[in-house]
């Protein structure tokens, strides 16, 4: 593990075309990392999210992603995703290639990929046109009983991306509260990035904590605020209202760009991201 | 004459439907109010699971996403996402789940994927999420949609989510373990499946609300069931305690969140 | 969830011939839970388990058992359980069916068990003798790689019997510290059946700890020093004394017979065990 | 001349052979000792993780059982051990397996789980355990046994755990992704896999031991390495750890425990 710079460890560990999964499921959403990828303007990636959320609406808005493997992509008690549904109904700014399953068949192919086997089993994906859409949805027959079981070939990132509350100086990284499928696409990816809140000498005691350890993690970052406008639990809250805001900033494509020109694009970094939303609402 | 509104209406008949001690697998929107509409009125230990992993939680205010850091904080535990799906739902652990959607058929089946065709869609919809899998394990499910031609239709242009299927039986032959859609509760008031066809027919009215209105609202022939009820305006005790709770839910969202300095 | 006392929750939910977990890896098993099988003389028992360990080998010696399913049968860090042996070599008191596997094959037939999902995956049993040996062991063709994995049948034992260190009066069942696939057995099985050491108004506040939820928990039982002479993290140590100990007690039969009689049959619950082992410390 | 007996040379040896921040899997008896040995001299970021689940684990005391509270109070965290398998040992994130067993063949391959024929064995041994998927998928492992030609046979009576098969590149052909055993560590010294043949032959001899002793103690023709190096003495300081270490472990477990009181 290396403690280093958000644009250190993007510029070190994300190349372009590369399959990058930020996870967090509506908490810890790694934001600060995801503007750092548009920043570097990072091309061809295929993006991996149960629930691309706004970040990946930039990233997609912004012409970062060729590919989008997803289950849910909505503004979750909002709406749309504007700049998604842009890319995939009219092709702009690129044409998005969509993997698209469900939230169970997502996480059975997280999990594949963290126990590195090559594909995860579900009983889903029953008489519905799913795996007619998506031809990696395939059946597998149990040796056992003969049922037809559903199978989703294994997730493994190219990068995971996370933001945690905590690090230890070793890089073990501790999270807490809801989790979604971090944990599984963590261990699934061949490095994996952390954003935390702090970096601390000892992790608070938690027997059965749930805990990144620090050979699994390839580069920690210091970055608090990083998950805003999604959560910390702990830290802060998440900016619903922000959420609501969105729908409005990214349903056209100039007040999207103006947008990301001023807030990410002319920002250094998530400090002067966050400084500038700060100046905004003053 | 209740001055209730037509949400208020399907909110307070959705959660007349869960009973006590049920475990609830909750949509955010009117799935959400419902559920903890009940929760504070006739069902004080229903079991609420958002599918973000909070386990028997009991949100102060209603959360706008399904994550929201109130469920955590009120919840019994949280489970890792993975957990809720193969150990709670695909096992048999849930007892009711809320679906929406953008499209419904005779069936139940629901669209939430593309209005259009897939490759080139009108319009691009959020996708599966969680619904198949919980239409599929969930023992018995409810729909909630508002209906108009476009959501209620002959046809679906995806179908996301089997309901019934092609009805007739055809989902008792499925690997689903569930029962299916058990009520669709929409804003006229509430549809359930025959029982032997499995199509949705008119089962009960809102105050106000009629028959016609209803095959107006309907893009398929709508059958009618032999005994249509009037469902029990919402008590003024229903309407204190959904009211308070949104206008608890207002002020919550309304208060600014401070931005995290770095 | 009901809360009942030991002699009846066994005796209302464990019948003849039934599969029966008791799981806990070390730490918390349920060997009151154990000894009051014995005590009632349930016979033709399906014993699943890991790691068999001494509560095993008693049942076993008193010929509760038909069935072993297991991977690991030794004395931990002592030698051999002298009771499975002598099953299983010379067939005393009875013969005992062997259902063999490793602790990953073991492991993935819980997950499995779990998730309702009717077999379990790993690459393991790579080239050895243990899929010969046990028919149960298949193989499955990856869908997407062509990668031949081994296969186990789920585990979804009749009954699974866990020792707790908390429950809450709702049912709720709460444990820490090492774990081992217990959480898997409950979530597996049909009914659960739990002995804790204390049932408190509230569980101890840990947003992501383990906790097996009231509706899936059958009976509870308060049972303080139910997992002795193995241990309950923060209540009390293992006995490894004992564990030394029992390597003279269950090599020879007749020395097994009498302690079994005086330790277990003739005390009437746990606390009368317990009492019994005191007087004999003194 | 050395006071070490023959099982502190075993462990000092072993203990060597570790690096500092490797991933270990430990296994109960020398290997525990060896570990944390490594652990209180030269390795002192050594990861021991113990297959009940602790990782990162720092006892003061040898364990007796592999799940001792005292494991899980100085790990860094504590998983259920679906995880370990699948999430670390499964995923190649552990570097280094240690094995024991009843019986080792040629070729690396261990007997734990019968003397005679299964279904009617002469004696019934504990069975596999973690081995096979430990010995499938730790970077490398080794393996500690001490040599009776008992022990090291010409033909196992059962194979547990695979190590290089029959020989001559068999296990690269084998869906095993990790390296395989790199040494056995007995009681007269070292064997280790040849390059081309896979055939374990002796490598290092402890001091007094003789090539005469090796072969007598081992049940096929052992094969020479064309170097066999003395393995270096213990030094003071291995062992005054190790047998600090023991004392310690002495008299934790001597220390009566106190029956839990209804």
């Amino acid at each position: 593990m290396q403690a280093m710079s958000l644009s250190d460890a993007i510029a070190a560990h994300v190349e372009d075309g590369a399959s990058v999964a930020l996870e967090g499921f509506t908490h810890l959403i790694p934001f600060a990392a995801g503007h750092e990828l548009i920043r570097q303007r990072k091309r061809d990636l295929h993006l991996i999210r149960m629930t691309p959320d706004l970040i990946y609406d930039e990233l997609i808005g912004m012409g970062c992603a060729r590919k989008l493997t997803f289950s849910w992509g909505g503004n979750p008690g909002v709406g749309s995703l504007h700049r998604l549904r842009d890319a995939v109904e009219h092709q702009w700014p690129r044409r998005l290639e969509l993997d698209e399953h469900s939230h169970a068949g997502m996480v059975a192919a997280f999990c594949a990929g963290a126990a590195r086997l090559p594909f995860g089993v579900l009983r889903g994906y029953l008489d519905n046109d799913l795996d007619k859409a998506n031809a990696r949805i395939r059946r597998v027959e149990c040796p056992f009983t003969g049922e037809r079981l559903a199978a989703v070939p294994a997730l493994n990132p190219d990068v995971t991306i996370l933001h945690a509350q905590r690090a230890d100086r070793a890089g073990n990284v501790a999270l807490h509260g809801i989790v979604g499928a971090a944990r599984e696409a963590a261990m699934a990816a061949t490095k994996l990035i952390v954003t935390v809140e702090e970096i601390v000498d000892a992790l608070p005691r938690a027997m059965n904590g749930i805990v990144l350890p620090h050979w699994v993690v390839t580069a920690v970052v210091q970055c608090p605020g990083g998950a805003y406008p999604s959560y910390a639990q702990g830290f802060y809250a998440r900016d619903n209202a922000f959420y609501q805001r969105w729908d409005a900033i990214a349903r056209d494509r100039e007040t999207f760009l103006a947008w990301m020109q001023t807030h990410v694009l002319e920002t250094a970094d998530h400090a002067a991201f966050l400084a500038s939303l700060d100046r905004q609402a003053a | 004459m209740t001055d209730a509104t037509r949400d208020e209406w399907m909110t307070v008949a959705a959660a007349r439907m869960l009973r006590d001690r049920c475990v609830c697998f909750v949509g955010i929107g009117l799935p959400s109010a419902a559920c903890n509409l009940a929760r504070l009125t006739h069902a004080p230990d229903i079991v609420l699971i958002y599918e973000s992993g909070t386990i028997g939680t009991k949100p102060d205010v209603l959360p706008l996403s399904i994550g929201d850091g109130e469920l955590a904080e009120t919840a019994a535990f949280v489970v890792p996402m993975p957990d809720v799906f193969a150990y709670y739902l695909q096992a048999g652990r849930v007892d009711v789940g809320f679906l929406g959607a953008a499209q419904i058929d005779r069936f139940g089946n629901l669209n939430s994927t593309v209005i259009g065709d897939y490759e080139a869609p009108s319009t691009r919809l959020p996708g599966a999420g969680g619904a198949p899998e919980i239409a599929a394990h969930a023992r018995e499910t409810f729909v909630m949609l508002k209906a108009t031609p476009r959501s209620f239709v002959g046809q679906l242009d995806f179908r996301t989510t089997a309901g019934f299927g092609r009805g007739h039986g055809d989902r008792a032959r499925s690997a689903a373990h569930g029962g299916g859609p058990r009520a669709v509760i929409t804003d006229f008031g509430l549809l359930a499946p025959h029982a032997t066809t499995d199509e949705l027919q008119l089962t009960a009215l809102f105050e106000g609300a009629t028959i016609d209105e209803a095959r107006k609202a309907v893009g398929w022939p709508l059958g009618i069931a032999d005994e249509v009820t009037q469902v029990p305006a919402p008590t003024a005790h229903e309407l204190d305690t959904l009211r308070a709770l949104h206008a608890r839910t207002r002020q919550a969202h309304a208060q600014p969140v401070v931005l995290p300095t770095p």
